[in-house]
């Protein structure tokens, strides 16, 4: 492949993420993997709903009394939000206009910045409440679910930051753009995790 | 053999293996390193059966034991048999779709290493303090009480493993989805790329519930969490679910490549269209999804209630059905054939009675109130080796001796091969027939020792006689492979003579390269209709002769999976609390994976180009060495 | 099973049968020669499984013989070229529908039997005296041996459950540390020993083991549980309701201290050094950390596996760990003021403990 | 591996149809984002509103498979054409999703 061809937006495929076969198997390959990944968290979902509000005697930490739902609520707009943003950045991409894309990634990897950030406050939060890790069946089930999915964000946002450095300079070509294309189904991909997240933990957790 | 790989030597040929990302090498690497670990297996397996010679032996001590058996089975399972299938998967089924390469050569290669670093993670523990002792199920209670490393050994060096597997897999399906030749539809495909495909799809959504199960494992033994912790409300009987969740796909990842490897034998040897594809196929579909649905059935004494067990008895019969329809189509395959009696096709016809016999008491339990008597008796020890050695180890042994030639390019002896035979299949019927009748007598599984007052005496001296049987029959096969090598008679394309599928049509073993030219697919069993119609060059083509595009060997792999290696030592005495190295090389560990990760995106690499005029300049090689042989004498079987 | 009797004869005659064709182990652990309503249930699934499963096989075998006999290459000719059949829809009809009936008529009775055999709900009937009608008996697994708990009879002993024969008996089973599996299998199938929550489960005696070679039948743990899984056996005699219940009374009554000079001395020695763990009265005793030692002189073996004699009691009172591995019983020397017992005292604790019956 | 995509010229008009195309496209995105901000909204009200968990928790969960079809659909693509295997991955995977779910809550006690 051919990485000093340039491209114009004429010459530039319809679907440049599968154009070539290196593309098209990292395509296939990597939707696989979501549905793998679908397996992992159904897992700890069932874990989470298994050991929901589970403790040694004399526990005082439940989700009902624990959860706050506006802090989630700014979490998960932000979190929505940055995947209509990835949804424009690939936009772009298709249109071969690469500044747009970097642009509106850039706005992605801020949201989810602030998404982690919320996070993390969070956890400090329940942690200074007196609800960690080792405490219970129920908070470790808590924060092995909520943590990998926080993980997934840390990995997604290192993915998009490691892919615009990398082709600051060169653009957009058919070498990278599966790449692009895939970093932004993985970030909707942990939406969708998030989309359950906030509806099984959280709101059912704080109906009881 | 490779154009790029110009030096020759002790090691460069070591440099070559380490950095290379060609399937066919990466298979020779998962056949010997699971062929090593399968004589492991084999030696822990002699131990056990020596243990149980006789009443109230003390060869062993208890503890000891539980260790031998615990790695035993994980060792068969997850080091053995899986990657032995691996290298066939690996080294025949992109051949047999008339492909150029596997789809992701480099995540090909680091799936191997990732297998390779867990397995030999595991067996370190034997030298580090205690191996796993909980048995390969690990189950919760006994395995967060265990004392010493051994289970962490167990977690950690699975989860690299497993990694490693459903990269594998992954792999496998994107290679069968997208790498077809032009003609290959999926209902042309190979019985044996169809189980490749089927095991490989099982293998991308079991895995996951096994390393969520494992991971809360080590978080619970080395994190202080409580996921199994019963005074903390934690509850174990969820790792059972998890377990069998992953441990029963885990049996068709197994037996499905397996049966492949027997529907291909049968055809080829039975010079005979495989009776029923539609319908094998389709049952090899069915068995795969009806896996997920039946694991309960490892349960059945655990005390989930009468409904669950009903539902998951009846589930589990079901089952039966798609095996008989593979059963008897492949028994229509060689009625009316012409059967030539190979060794890879005598353990074929083995394989019918013996995997039979497995399925059968497979249906009894099934039978949920059975079961209650069953369930963790010898008899279940005797059922599942009737499926996986009756199955899964008959169809390794045959498929080495079918591929053998595909793979290095000469022939096993077939004299040798039926020595081994005879001696493995009597060994293996002597060993563990008799252990149907233990199971019923009374005596449980995963016992070190049993009194003389059981009356189990005479039955389990019986079994350790054949065990030994067994162990002659695989010391013969040894043999074999070593004079086979040394004498280093190369043979043609097609040594069987009756070859049916693509990778009977290209060189024994094939040009780095592959295919010169990507064929055209006709129809069901291609090289077969080819020869038929008396091409006399084998294969009809989909393109010209032109440049061929090919990946570059990669060091990154290896360090990728060192670095986990090394890792999981930081994360396992990290806890132990006096070992300050502890938390810097697991940190050193994660640095080298993330990091080569990191120059693995950071730098482009773009593959290399083998032009025409090399490509004609091989084939014309090839072409020679070919006729030198011819000259020499009559190569092959025919 | 009142309806269809001439069905279960026709299996009491194969079971006579099967017994005679394999010389199946020995009565007092035999699946194969059931002692009880539920191990004869599921020996008739046995035969009823093993008599289909026969057929398949008997079947597949005719077909396989066949074809490897008549169409061998030496016998085809080698040059023969086999027609390329594609396959039969008739036939794939026949061996997918024969099969599902073969399982459906397997699937009745295994529903049947799955929820007969779970059904515990006659468990908390009472008469109207309040007085429950049927045995219930508590067991909690520990690491390598077995407690049983009477609750309505206010008794507690160990390794050795005793019960009634023909009637049923309801179990509570619980662990106390790992998860281990309660199996008796000459009476019935086995029900796991979970730390989580209890399993409840019934089985019926119907032979007294006095009449077995060895005079009781045997018990199992089938779970692994650690490196003593393999000895964390336990005894069973069952006896007539009338000698169950002259057990039971006496259990009730207080022991009487023992006579002999010997015992004397190892009672004193018992109470100084044991008794912090050890029980040596079944009345109202609570749970214990090692098992009640009240009928251990009527014991049939020394820890559940060695024989009974004071040889076999001494050594493993000097050395647990050696005979069973991973056991919780500390050794001799931490419960002596740092000295192992001395054979005086070995002597002294064997008596004693020999003295301790129950039963005539 | 030589099977590298073929050049594409396109000319003015179809450049431009193409765009359009992706234009129409991009605000059926937005209508499917203002879509599950609503569908969020209504489910963090209803929990605030302190319904019957008994008529909550159906519709949290319906309006959540309502989300996770539209982010699948619309912003992942997966209806599109040459996605019939993945789309068959997904479901298995979500196949097994739900029996494993199904099992926790029914099948370990409490």
């Amino acid at each position: 492949m051919d990485l000093n061809k340039r491209y114009t937006p004429q010459t530039w495929p319809d679907h440049p993420e599968t154009a070539t076969l290196e593309g098209k198997n990292k395509f296939v390959g990597f939707w696989l993997l979501l549905a793998a990944e679908t397996v992992t968290f159904a897992s700890l979902f069932a874990t989470y709903l298994a050991l929901k509000d589970k403790g040694p005697s004399g526990m005082e930490f439940t989700a009902a009394g624990l959860f706050e739902l506006p802090l989630v609520f700014a979490m998960t707009m932000i979190l929505l939000t940055s995947s209509l943003t990835s949804v424009y950045a690939i936009y772009h991409m298709k249109n071969h206009n690469f500044k747009a894309m970097q642009a509106w990634l850039g706005i992605t990897v801020l949201l989810g910045l602030t998404f982690l950030g919320l996070e993390i406050y969070e956890f400090n939060h329940y942690v200074h409440l007196g609800f960690g890790f080792t405490n219970s069946a129920f908070s470790s089930a808590f924060y092995v679910l909520v943590g990998t999915h926080g993980a997934h964000v840390v990995f997604g946002l290192s993915w998009f930051i490691a892919l615009m450095l990398r082709n600051a300079k060169r653009g957009l070509n058919m070498y990278n753009a599966p790449k692009f294309y895939l970093a932004a189904l993985y970030w909707h991909f942990i939406d969708v995790v998030w989309v359950f997240i906030f509806t099984v933990v959280y709101l059912m957790g704080v109906i009881g | 053999m490779s154009s790029n790989a110009q030096k020759t030597g002790f090691g460069a040929t070591i440099w070559d293996y380490i950095t290379t990302v060609d399937h066919k090498k990466i298979a020779i690497l998962y056949l010997i390193s699971g062929g090593f670990f399968f004589l492991v297996g084999g030696v822990e397996a002699m131990l056990i059966r020596i243990q149980l010679m006789k009443a109230g032996n003390d060869f062993l001590s208890a503890g000891t034991y539980n260790e031998v058996l615990t790695m035993h089975g994980t060792t068969m399972i997850f080091l053995a048999a899986m990657p032995i299938l691996f290298a066939f998967m690996n080294s025949i089924a992109p051949l047999q779709i008339g492909a150029r390469d596997v789809a992701f050569p480099f995540l090909n290669s680091l799936g191997f290493w990732l297998f390779f670093f867990g397995g030999v993670f595991l067996n370190l523990s034997w030298f580090l303090g205690g191996a796993p002792d909980a048995g390969w199920t690990n189950y919760a209670s006994l395995a967060l009480a265990s004392e010493g490393h051994g289970i962490d050994f167990y977690s950690l060096g699975l989860t690299i493993s497993g990694f490693g597997s459903l990269i594998a897999g992954i792999n496998f399906l994107v290679t069968i989805i997208n790498m077809r030749a032009p003609g290959m539809t999926y209902m042309r495909m190979p019985l044996f790329t169809w189980t490749t495909f089927v095991a490989s799809a099982l293998i991308l959504l079991a895995f996951p519930p096994l390393t969520v199960g494992i991971f809360f494992m080590i978080f619970d033994r080395l994190f202080g969490a409580n996921f199994f912790d019963v005074t903390m409300g934690g509850n174990t009987i969820i790792w059972e679910h998890f377990f069998w969740i992953f441990g029963h796909p885990e049996v068709y990842i197994l037996i499905l490549p397996a049966f492949g490897i027997f529907s291909e034998i049968f055809a080829i040897f039975s010079r005979k269209r495989l009776f029923g594809y539609t319908a094998l196929v389709f049952a090899t579909i069915l068995i795969g999804f009806y896996g997920f649905m039946v694991w309960a059935h490892h349960m059945f004494t655990t005390g989930l209630g009468p409904t669950a067990n009903a539902v998951f008895a009846l589930a589990t019969m079901i089952i039966a059905v798609p095996t008989g329809i593979k059963i008897f189509n492949w028994l229509l395959t060689i009625w009316g054939g012409s059967i030539s009696f190979t060794v890879p096709m005598i353990y074929a016809v083995a394989f019918i009675p013996s995997f039979t016999a497995g399925g059968v008491t497979g249906v009894m339990q099934a039978i949920a109130p059975l079961d209650y008597q069953l369930h963790d008796s010898y008899f279940i020890v005797a059922h599942f080796h009737y499926v996986i050695v009756g199955g899964v180890v008959l169809a390794i042994l045959a498929g080495t001796h079918l591929y053998w030639p595909k793979m290095f390019g000469t022939m096993l002896s077939e004299k040798l091969g039926k020595w081994t035979f005879w001696f493995f299949f009597i060994g293996f019927h002597l060993t563990f027939f008799i252990q149907h009748f233990l199971g019923l007598m009374g005596m449980p599984r995963r016992v070190y020792t049993f009194g003389a007052d059981q009356g189990w005496d005479l039955f389990n001296a019986i079994s350790t006689v054949g065990a030994f049987f067994m162990a002659v029959g695989v010391i013969i096969l040894l043999v074999n492979v070593v004079m086979t090598t040394i004498k280093n008679e190369r043979v043609g394309n097609d040594p069987w003579g009756d070859g049916r599928t693509l990778e009977w049509a290209i060189p024994s073993p094939p040009p780095f390269y592959n295919f010169a030219q990507t064929p055209l697919v006709r129809g069901l069993d291609p090289y077969w209709i080819e020869k038929m119609e008396g091409n006399k060059e084998g294969m009809i083509y989909a393109e010209p002769l032109g440049d061929i595009h090919m990946p570059n060997n990669s060091f990154i792999p290896f360090v990728m999976s060192l670095g986990m290696f090394v890792a999981s030592f930081g994360a396992l005495y990290h806890l132990d609390g006096d070992k300050a190295w502890a938390l810097p090389v697991l940190i050193i560990g994660l640095g080298i994976t993330f990091g080569s990760m990191l120059v693995r995106s950071w730098k482009d690499d773009l593959g290399f180009i083998v032009t025409k005029e090399e490509l004609i300049a091989d084939q014309e090689r090839i072409q020679r060495e070919a006729q030198a042989r011819e000259g020499g004498k009559n190569g092959g079987l025919k | 099973m009142m309806k269809g009797p001439k069905k279960w004869r026709l299996f009491a005659l194969m079971t006579a049968l099967l017994v005679v064709l394999s010389g199946c182990g020995r009565e007092e652990i035999s699946t194969l020669i059931p002692a009880g309503k539920v191990a004869q249930d599921q020996f008739n699934l046995l035969i009823l499984s093993s008599v289909v499963m026969l057929f398949v096989i008997i079947v597949v075998s005719i077909i396989y013989v066949l074809a490897i006999v008549k169409f061998r290459r030496s016998k085809v000719g080698e040059d023969m070229i086999p027609e390329q059949v594609e396959g039969s829809a008739r036939l794939e009809f026949i061996w997918t529908a024969i099969p599902i009936v073969l399982l459906l008529i397997l699937a009745v009775p295994t529903v049947y039997s799955t929820f007969d055999l779970a059904d515990v709900t006659a468990m908390d009937a009472q008469t109207e005296e309040g007085i429950a009608e049927s045995l219930t008996v508590n067991v909690t697994g520990k690491l390598y041996w077995w407690e049983f708990e009477y609750p309505e009879q206010g008794i507690i002993t160990a390794q050795e459950l005793v019960v009634p024969t023909g009637e049923r008996v309801y179990f509570n089973l619980i662990s106390a540390d790992i998860k281990h599996s309660f199996w008796i299998p000459s009476i019935g199938g086995k029900l796991d020993v979970n730390p989580e929550n209890v399993n409840t489960f019934y089985l019926e005696f119907d032979r007294e083991s006095a009449e077995l070679d060895n005079g009781v039948f045997y018990g199992k743990c089938a779970e692994l549980c650690g490196p003593s899984h393999a000895l964390m056996d336990f005894k069973v005699k069952s006896l007539n309701r009338e000698d169950f219940d002259q057990w039971v009374a006496g259990m009730q009554e207080e022991q009487e201290a023992p006579t002999e000079a010997v015992a004397q001395e190892g009672q004193a020695l018992f109470e100084q050094s044991c008794i912090a763990c050890h029980a040596t009265s079944g009345v109202g005793a609570t749970p214990g950390v090692g098992p009640n030692l009240a009928t251990f002189g009527d014991r049939n073996t020394v820890a559940g596996f060695m024989e009974h004699n004071e040889e076999n009691l001494k050594n493993w009172i000097a050395d647990p760990q050696q005979y069973k591995p991973g056991n919780l019983m500390p050794n001799a020397a931490s419960l002596n003021n740092g000295e192992p017992f001395s054979d005086q005292e070995l002597d002294a604790l064997a008596a004693y403990l020999m003295g301790l019956k129950v039963e005539e | 591996m030589a099977h590298d995509t073929h050049d594409i010229h396109r000319s003015r008009a179809e450049y431009e149809f193409v765009k359009r195309k992706r234009a129409t496209e991009m605000r059926g995105q937005l209508t499917s984002f203002a879509i599950m901000i609503f569908l969020t909204l209504i489910a963090f009200t209803l929990v605030a509103a302190e319904f019957s968990p008994y008529l909550i928790v159906p519709i949290l969960l319906l309006l959540a498979a309502i989300q996770v079809v539209l982010q699948l659909y619309h912003f992942m693509h997966m209806g599109n054409k040459g996605h019939g295997m993945m789309a068959f991955f997904m479901f298995s995977g979500m196949f097994i999703a739900f029996l494993t779910v199904l099992a926790m809550v029914t099948i370990v006690w409490w």
